[in-house]
């Protein structure tokens, strides 16, 4: 049998992808996630900029709760107050409420998850139990707890917002970190003998990130209807300030009266929650974390 | 698995001690003299001296613990702070319209939900999956409290097909349940289509149609089988939410259950109450998580045999 | 002959079969009593069927896993109750190349970090210093510069495998434990990593000890061999002993049923009855008993000692050592 | 030569993804006659798992059959309806997979997962299927069948289960058995047990095998004439016994040069450099070209066709075409 | 085809004959706000409780819608000369739900029961006064109290009579969910957060509700217990939300009641703290609200300025002159007083959406004289520990409470927030307001029992608290219930209450 002769490949064997770019061409392929990403982008410039016709507490008491018309493109409200102005300027509080309580979550949470996953034993099982004992407590109850502590107004939302998002948090990245514990290069490492730290800020975070990212994407929407709700229930952000929730506990008072108030600020959550839900459907789609 | 149901049985007392520790601290950090919301505004500071007297809310925090904790033990829960009645009488009969809403609820989410999963599954990427999905993800994206109202507006007001409120007849039922199911039956909807997905490319399912069966059995059988191992676990966390949802919804629909008790309980300080209250939550999501993982466990073979 | 590089005596090693829901838990015994020491500058392979230990076996050698009982010897130091810290100067001498190519390298790690990463760990090199030597590396297993810049996923199976190669050699070390290196390649691919893994013994001077299930290709690289079945070392010999003469039952049917890539040469092969018992459920008695042709009512009561045979030659079966 | 029971002619297959159209399988035709398994080899990535999904019309969603034919006893699957080729498979042609333990549904019995077939095909009723599931059972070598009908997938070992996939795929007394790499995922000493059966099957049941798979061992061992795929085209085509004696095309020289042989192994083994390439970054002209040893000018230029040499044997490269053209 | 349509005829003519069988009883609801706590009347002190109680149980004496007072269960009192003794005629003929007979054996029962300090009933403190009751004979009895109490009379009306058989047969505790009493209606059921359900007493002393049940429900949600209006499942709500009224205007099945109220809306000024001290500033902030805004914006319209510091419904009420909206005099007295620039407060009141507009308003308007008003809300058990934690004025932290009071009588709208001795922790004078002039005419005008002597009193002490201005006077709200057309003879009176009495229905 004649030998065959080695050679090199002649042809270009490898290529460089760039991991951005195949994300992103994965993500631009999903559309509603990418119209919601349209969306938040433009509630950001909003709150940024929050290009608001009228004066937010400018009140005109010989028009209340007029309907929506050409001047007043919402209506006003039981002030007189412009209602789209209401609604945009809240864009800022509503946001960063959520913003606020979920990354203080994700980063208490994500901290306990890791730890729990990685170190195991005894520490794990606290930790879990833990978790367990604030899942036991449905979620909105846990916060109108924590707010009957702590007592109502927009901080304390956040704190028992953030609060009760860190077991699922914990969770989450707890069985992502379990199940990249499992994986080989894991080992590889240290097998070479990397240390405990660097395996977990170099190794196992990086990969608990898909997770983390939708996780944190999911729960922007559920923290914003959190907020309402505790304002609904009378726990929420008082009603001068302009947040969508507040708004909207307001506005059911006049629901037979005045609807524009109850449905606009309802509309504008209810398109945000969507809108980021749908991207993290479609960040879930394309970043493929195992999620339970 | 009678062994494992004894054991899991047996772990609640300890975790059910250290939730009432829990409760017990949650119940005394929050500030708020119920003596005095008892008393009303009006109330003298004397009243309300014999008031804390009589409540026994001048004890030591570890000696009120000790008492409820006996209490407990021998089946004196105590009397509502507020209506002096038995706890046990103000909360009995508050269970059965949040168990029935929760029934209600939790039974068409999980028809509707798993049957738009893999509705959806099915035709993934065309635009009914679009179409069922956006929809889906409506259903968690509505504040519950406002989905109610709007529900009431048109259903019971508009077209007068369901009454406004209460709890007089099962008809009163539906505008709270589909109101508190809708939620879940999107999240159970969303899971099972993710998880039919994943299933319609297992290797088992490529099997099944090389034998020649139907679409129809493929997915009905062997795809929704494997995917009902996995939904099981997500409707069992949907108590949770189920929970909370309630409160929100026997506020809007004026049902007297358990949730709302909790809220006004948490409100007017009836401590008695509110720890009750608390413990039946904490123990109701104990055995059905406990419930969940039997019911895994018989659904999934592998560890039904293990 | 010198004292050995590495050594392993009575290892016994069980796992949690698994939390089972229901029931009481059980165990996978994964192994028992194994014993077995290496030479330095030699090859050892170890084989034997899905489950029957050799990972565990490597991991244990390595101390990424503690055994049950039993002791390890490194450079005539035991180092069963090394702490992490003082494994540190240990690792650097003994490195390990994984079977799975796709799972062993950090998807969100370049090439020149992964292979950088022992450097990192064991060395005060600078970071222009270590780049160095990772292109170094990347040249004697095949690869180049630019191939430090990708990232694992473009790289082709035995690309991949010679980047753990790299990897492993960073650090100097003196052993290399690799578990099933060639066993996801292509033929075509496999012979070329093999051919890397035998120019590198020569050049570096290194020990490997070689776990593959595949006893054609063990017997291009190997000095010795051990075979393995559930969790017993069962036989251990040269290479040349073992392909001649094979002892035990159980080696005698392996080699027979490895189909030879030669029409022409279609013959009788020994054809074991039933499965591999499960690692869960021993069997009582000689762990290969349940299938072997020969067994004897003694075979399914004791288990067989691995003795020394033939100088050189140790097998563990009843009927060799009566 | 024995007579077409399965023939398949000029099949394409592709795929759209994300990175666009993909063509995964190109030209392919060959056939498997009566009590004859012919093998089909090639490294990771060729197109043999597609290849024979495409006869059954099996391929996920993304992947489509866009030329040839499959036809079965002069009957062209590609153009049957959805029922018609429903009762083909699992009737007259089965298939067996690569990893048995994940292709069997691991929440219904095995007995129940058996039954299905003659149920569906044999129209059997209930204490008919499980007679015959049982005798099945029994055939391809399980000791206790009433048992293991009982059982669920988990609970069987890797041979048992790739055994059973065996019976059910031999329980509606199939004309054409198609295996896909069906003891891969086995060790040796099963291996050995499954080929074994397969043989006993083949000589019985008198049907039609095509054989999947990497390990030119099995193939050397199992088949009687074996087709060589590399990147989804077919290299060469030859009986068992000439393709090892004197391989045509450079892939099949180097692939059988590069296995391992106990006792006849080199210092240094012969294997073939570069990889093969992706789907989406095909060289032009002959796509083993780059890893050719041999490969000319010409070779990058213009992909060769399939030529027939010796009556029986097939080959597509240039350098044969020239050897061939001058013979003629 | 025959018979079908016979079958079909005769199952229509069943339920036609069933329907007016169930439906014989004629049933109303009415749905409120909040949930009835108790039916123990005498350890209650919430409207709704009281209102609930009302159907089943009567006292001696009661209030009239105009808030005077007429005889029930007593035909007429004496009162020594001192004021320290009265004497009740008790009503012949009237019997409890349970057959016992009333007679002054069975007010004397309850007296004491109330009395009793060891119980610690909330109405005690009506019967403070009160050293002892003696049955005179089986009609008569009388009442010695330790010091001459001038609204006495208002006080006796709020004892609630229970049948002295139940009370010994339930108990304290059982009493709560068995009420046996003389009204109207017989207790039916209830269940605690939900409805309780009385039925019409067939032996009414007097003329009773023409209907047969009569049902409590609590609807917290203003929407929903609308729409239960809307749809006729109620037919009665209170309170009717003010921000709707608009919403049933068109609707010829509802009419809206307005009626006045013993309600006062102001805001507590802390005047224990250095910038609510001066009067300038108080007044200032009086002149800086416009009250007929508040009005409109707060109460959709639903609340009429207050005059005085007790609402014009409140016998002895006399109107002081206006504090008009007027800025410029707000901001002379503030550059007076030395605040030209204003100062930073902030206000407190509980967390539900109609205080928060109540302060948001105040906050609003006062910042148009340089106060910056921050809004607070607190949950209201917070609320409370947060103003009574506070056991000295320096300690106090409250600076504005936007609260609102209600009481039957003069004394009862002015002793406990105004007295000198009654600042927290012991009562809610939250103005810290420490006035020995007022607290002088409070204590005269609570023995004086003569009504004439008594307005003048009062009439000081209105003008000394409405000048020194411890409070922001708001408002007094007008009550807003709806009913059904078809509903007769439910009303509200002043305080709140639901009389139903009289109920009947045309539907
Ligand atoms: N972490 C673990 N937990 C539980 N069981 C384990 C674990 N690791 C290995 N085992 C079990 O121990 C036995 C030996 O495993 P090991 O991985 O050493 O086998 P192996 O010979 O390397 O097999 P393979 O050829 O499949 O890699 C197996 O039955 C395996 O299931
Ligand atoms: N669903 C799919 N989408 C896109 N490309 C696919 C898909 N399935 C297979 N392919 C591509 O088709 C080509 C042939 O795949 P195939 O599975 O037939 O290879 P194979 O020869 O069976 O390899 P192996 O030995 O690994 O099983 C591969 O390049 C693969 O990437
Ligand atoms: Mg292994
Ligand atoms: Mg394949």
């Amino acid at each position: 049998m004649e030998e065959v002769k080695m050679q090199e490949a002649k042809y270009e064997d490898f290529k460089i992808e760039n991991p951005m770019k195949e994300f992103a061409r994965k993500f631009l392929k999903k559309k509603s996630a990418v119209v919601s990403l349209g969306f938040i982008f433009f509630l950001v410039i909003l709150a940024i900029f929050q290009p608001a016709p009228y004066d937010i507490d400018e009140t005109d008491y010989d028009n209340i709760l007029s309907e929506p018309n050409s001047e007043h493109l919402f209506g006003t409200d039981e002030y007189g107050r412009d209602v789209l102005s209401r609604i945009i300027t809240g864009t800022r509080l509503s946001l960063s409420v959520a913003v606020t309580a979920v990354t203080i979550g994700a980063f208490l949470g994500s901290i306990l998850g890791i730890i729990a996953g990685y170190y195991g034993g005894l520490l794990e099982s606290l930790i879990m139990r833990f978790c367990d004992i604030l899942f036991s407590f449905p979620g909105l109850l846990l916060a109108i707890g924590i707010v009957a502590i702590i007592g109502p107004g927009l901080t304390n939302v956040v704190i028992a917002i953030s609060i009760y998002g860190i077991p699922t948090f914990t969770r989450v990245i707890r069985s992502s970190t379990l199940s990249i514990k499992e994986l080989l290069y894991i080992e590889a490492s240290r097998s070479i003998g990397v240390s405990d730290t660097r395996l977990l800020v170099k190794h196992i975070f990086p990969g608990t990130l898909p997770a983390l990212i939708v996780t944190y994407t999911m729960r922007m929407g559920t923290a914003i209807i959190s907020a309402a709700s505790l304002s609904f229930l009378g726990f929420g952000a008082s009603p001068t300030n302009p947040d969508w929730g507040a708004m909207l506990s307001t506005g059911r008072d006049y629901i037979g009266v005045a609807p524009h108030m109850l449905l606009y600020p309802g509309l504008m959550i209810f398109f945000t929650v969507l809108a980021f839900n749908l991207l993290g459907d479609g960040l879930r789609d394309t970043l493929d974390p195992k999620l339970d | 698995m009678k062994q494992y149901v004894l054991k899991r049985l047996l772990n609640i007392i300890p975790i059910m001690i250290v939730v009432s520790i829990i409760i017990f601290m949650f119940i005394h950090l929050i500030p708020g003299d119920p003596a005095r919301i008892i008393a009303g505004q009006k109330a003298t500071l004397e009243e309300i001296e014999i008031m804390r007297e009589q409540l026994g809310l001048n004890d030591p925090y570890i000696v009120q613990y000790k008492n409820f904790m006996l209490g407990i033990l021998t089946g004196d829960w105590g009397n509502s702070l507020k209506t002096g009645l038995p706890v046990w009488e103000v909360i009995i009969p508050r269970m059965k319209p949040t168990l029935i809403l929760a029934i209600f609820s939790i039974v068409w989410s999980v028809i509707a939900g798993i049957s738009i999963g893999v509705i959806s599954a099915i035709n993934r990427g065309k635009l009914i999956d679009y179409i069922v999905m956006v929809g889906a993800s409506s259903g968690i994206s509505l504040p519950l409290f406002w989905l109610g109202l709007m529900l009431m507006q048109i259903f019971s007001v508009k077209l007068g097909w369901f009454p406004t409120t209460g709890i007089d007849s099962l008809s009163s039922y539906v505008l709270p349940s589909i109101t508190l199911g809708a939620g879940i039956t999107a999240m159970i909807a969303r899971y099972t289509r993710s998880s039919m997905i994943e299933i319609l490319k297992e290797n088992y399912i490529r099997t099944s149609r090389a034998k020649g069966l139907s679409e129809f059995i493929v997915i009905n059988k062997h795809a929704l089988r494997n995917s009902l191992v996995d939904v099981i676990t997500i409707v069992g966390l949907q108590f949770g939410f189920l929970l909370a949802g309630s409160v929100l919804v026997e506020t809007v629909f004026a049902i007297p259950g358990l949730g709302r008790l909790l809220i006004d309980s948490i409100l007017f300080r009836d401590y008695t109450v509110v720890q009750t209250v608390l413990l039946i939550f904490t123990f109701q999501f104990i055995i059905i998580n406990l419930i969940v993982d039997v019911l895994y466990g018989v659904a999934n073979p592998k560890i039904r045999y293990q | 002959m010198s004292s050995p590089l590495i050594q392993l005596k009575d290892i016994h090693k069980t796992f949690l079969a698994s939390k089972t829901l229901f029931g009481e838990n059980k165990y996978v015994h994964a192994l028992n009593g194994v014993s077995l020491e290496i030479q330095s500058g030699e090859t050892l392979s170890i084989v034997g069927e899905s489950g029957c230990g050799k990972s565990t076996m490597g991991r244990i050698l390595n101390k990424l896993l503690n055994p049950d009982s039993g002791e390890v010897w490194f450079e005539n130091n035991n180092i069963t109750n090394y702490t992490p810290v003082q494994m540190r100067p240990i690792r650097k001498k003994m490195q390990m190349v994984f079977q799975d190519p796709y799972g062993c390298l950090n998807p969100r790690m370049k090439i020149k970090d992964i292979v950088g990463e022992p450097l990192l760990v064991h060395t005060n090199m600078s970071k222009k210093e270590r780049y160095k030597t990772v292109i170094e590396l990347l040249e004697t297993v095949g690869l180049n510069e630019r191939h430090a810049q990708g990232y694992a996923h473009e790289f082709s199976g035995g690309q991949r495998q010679r980047i753990g190669i790299a990897r492993a050699l960073s650090v100097n070390p003196r052993l290399i434990i690799a578990d099933e290196p060639v066993s996801a390649l292509d033929v075509s691919i496999q012979a070329q990593v093999i051919n890397i893994f035998k120019r590198l013994q020569k050049e570096f001077n290194l020990t490997y000890l070689f776990i593959s299930h595949d006893l054609s290709v063990v017997e291009v690289i190997s000095d010795r061999i051990g075979v393995m079945y559930l969790g017993y070392l069962v036989e251990i010999t040269t290479k040349e002993k073992l392909y001649k003469n094979p002892m035990h039952p159980y080696t005698q049917a392996l080699l027979s049923a490895v189909p030879i890539a030669d029409p022409t040469h279609r013959r009788e092969r020994i054809i074991l009855k039933g499965d591999i018992p499960s690692p869960i459920d021993m069997p009582k008695g000689c762990p290969f008993s349940t299938r072997c042709m020969y067994a004897k009512d003694e075979c399914f009561q004791t288990i067989p000692k691995l003795l020394e045979v033939e100088p050189g030659h140790k097998v563990a079966c009843h009927l060799k050592s009566s | 030569m024995s007579e077409k029971l399965l023939e398949v002619k000029n099949l394409r297959t592709e795929f759209h993804t994300d990175k666009g159209k993909l063509v995964a399988v190109n030209d392919v035709s060959f056939y498997v006659g009566k009590e004859e398994i012919v093998g089909l080899v090639g490294e990771s990535g060729s197109g043999k798992s597609v290849t024979s999904l495409s006869v059954l019309r099996l391929l996920p969603e993304q992947g489509n059959i866009s030329a040839g034919e499959v036809l079965l006893e002069g009957k062209d699957l590609l153009k049957m309806n959805k029922k018609d080729i429903r009762n083909i498979r699992g009737g007259d042609i089965a298939m067996i997979f690569q990893d048995p333990m994940s292709s069997l549904n691991p929440v219904l019995r095995v007995g129940e997962q058996i039954m299905e077939c003659t149920k569906l095909h044999l129209k059997y009723n209930n204490s008919q299927a499980r007679k015959h599931a049982i005798d099945m059972i029994k055939r391809v070598g399980i000791p206790v069948p009433e048992d293991v009908m009982n059982r669920y997938p988990h609970q069987l070992s890797g041979g048992m289960s790739q055994r059973i996939m065996i019976a059910m795929a031999m329980s509606c007394n199939p004309k054409v058995l198609i295996a896909d790499e069906p003891t891969t995922a086995l060790d040796v000493t099963i291996q050995a047990q499954v080929m074994e059966l397969m043989l006993e099957l083949k000589e019985k049941n008198k049907i039609g095998i095509l054989l999947i798979t990497h390990d030119l061992g099995v193939v050397a061992e199992m088949c009687n004439r074996v087709m060589v795929m590399y990147c989804g085209r077919i290299v060469e085509m030859a009986d068992v016994f000439s393709l090892f004696k004197n391989p045509l095309h450079p892939y099949t020289k180097g692939l059988i040069a590069s296995v391992p042989k106990i006792g006849k192994n080199a210092d240094v083994l012969p294997y073939i450099a570069g990889r093969v390439p992706d789907l989406s970054q095909m060289p032009k002209g002959c796509k083993f070209a780059p890893r050719c040893s041999e490969a000319m000018e010409k070779c990058y230029k213009e992909e060769p066709k399939l030529t027939n040499i010796d009556g029986n044997r097939q080959c597509r490269c240039h350098l044969i075409r020239e050897r061939s053209e001058i013979n003629e | 085809s025959n018979n079908t349509e016979e079958a079909g005829n005769k199952a229509t003519d069943e339920t036609a004959t069933n329907t007016p069988v169930e439906n014989e009883d004629v049933n109303m609801t009415i749905a409120v706000n909040a949930e009835i706590i108790s039916l123990d009347p005498h350890d209650i002190s919430d409207t709704l409780s009281g209102s609930a109680t009302s159907t089943m149980y009567e006292s001696l004496y009661d209030y009239k819608l105009d808030m005077s007072l007429e005889p029930v269960l007593a035909t007429g009192y004496d009162v020594s000369e001192d004021g320290l003794e009265y004497t009740f005629y008790i009503r012949e003929g009237v019997t409890f739900h349970d057959g016992t007979p009333l007679n002054a054996e069975a007010v004397k029962y309850n007296f004491d029961r109330v009395s009793n300090k060891e119980k610690n009933l909330k109405r005690r403190r009506n019967l403070l006064h009160v050293v002892s009751t003696e049955v005179i004979d089986e009609y008569t009895l009388l009442v010695k109290l330790d010091a001459p109490f001038a609204p006495m009379l208002n006080r006796i009306a709020s004892i609630k009579i229970i049948s002295p058989a139940a009370l010994e047969k339930y108990g304290d505790k059982g009493i709560i969910t068995n009420p046996v009493g003389t009204g109207p209606y017989v207790f039916e059921e209830w269940t605690p957060g939900d409805k309780m359900v009385v039925r019409t007493n067939e032996n009414y002393w007097r003329e009773g509700p023409k209907i047969d049940t009569l049902t409590f429900k609590p609807v917290t949600e203003n929407g929903a217990r609308i729409a239960m209006l809307q749809t006729g499942d109620a037919d009665f709500i209170y309170p009717m939300p003010t921000e709707q009224v608009k919403a049933v205007e068109g609707d010829k099945n509802i009419e809206v009641i307005e009626g006045p109220s013993t309600i006062a809306r102001f805001t507590f000024l802390n005047m224990s703290k250095e910038i609510f001290s001066d009067v300038r500033v108080r007044q200032a902030i009086n002149y800086a609200i416009d009250k007929k805004a508040y009005a409109k914006v707060v109460k959709s319209g639903y609340a009429v300025p207050l005059t005085s510091h007790v609402p014009s419904t409140i016998t002895y009420h006399v109107a002081q002159p206006e504090y008009e909206y007027n800025l410029e005099k707000a901001k002379k007295l503030m550059a007076e007083a030395g605040y030209p620039n204003g100062f930073k407060t902030h206000i407190w009141a509980p967390n539900d959406t109609e205080n928060m507009k109540g302060m948001q308003f105040i906050s609003q308007q006062l910042s148009k004289i340089g106060i910056e008003v921050e809004v607070v809300p607190m949950e209201e058990g917070t609320l409370s520990d947060s103003i009574y934690k506070a056991k000295t004025p320096e300690e106090s932290t409250v600076n504005m409470w936007y609260v609102s009071w209600s009481a039957f009588d003069f004394d009862g709208a002015t002793a406990k927030l105004f007295h000198s001795a009654n600042i927290p922790p012991t009562a809610p004078n939250v103005s810290y307001y420490m006035n020995p002039k007022a607290d002088e005419l409070i204590e005269a005008g609570a023995i004086e029992v003569d009504p004439e002597k008594r307005a003048k009193i009062y009439a000081e002490l209105q003008e000394i608290i409405w000048n020194d201005a411890p409070w922001i006077f708001l408002g007094s709200d007008v009550l807003l219930s709806a009913k059904r057309s078809t509903t007769e003879g439910i009303f509200v009176d002043p305080s709140g209450g639901i009389i139903a009495t009289q109920a009947a229905t045309s539907k």
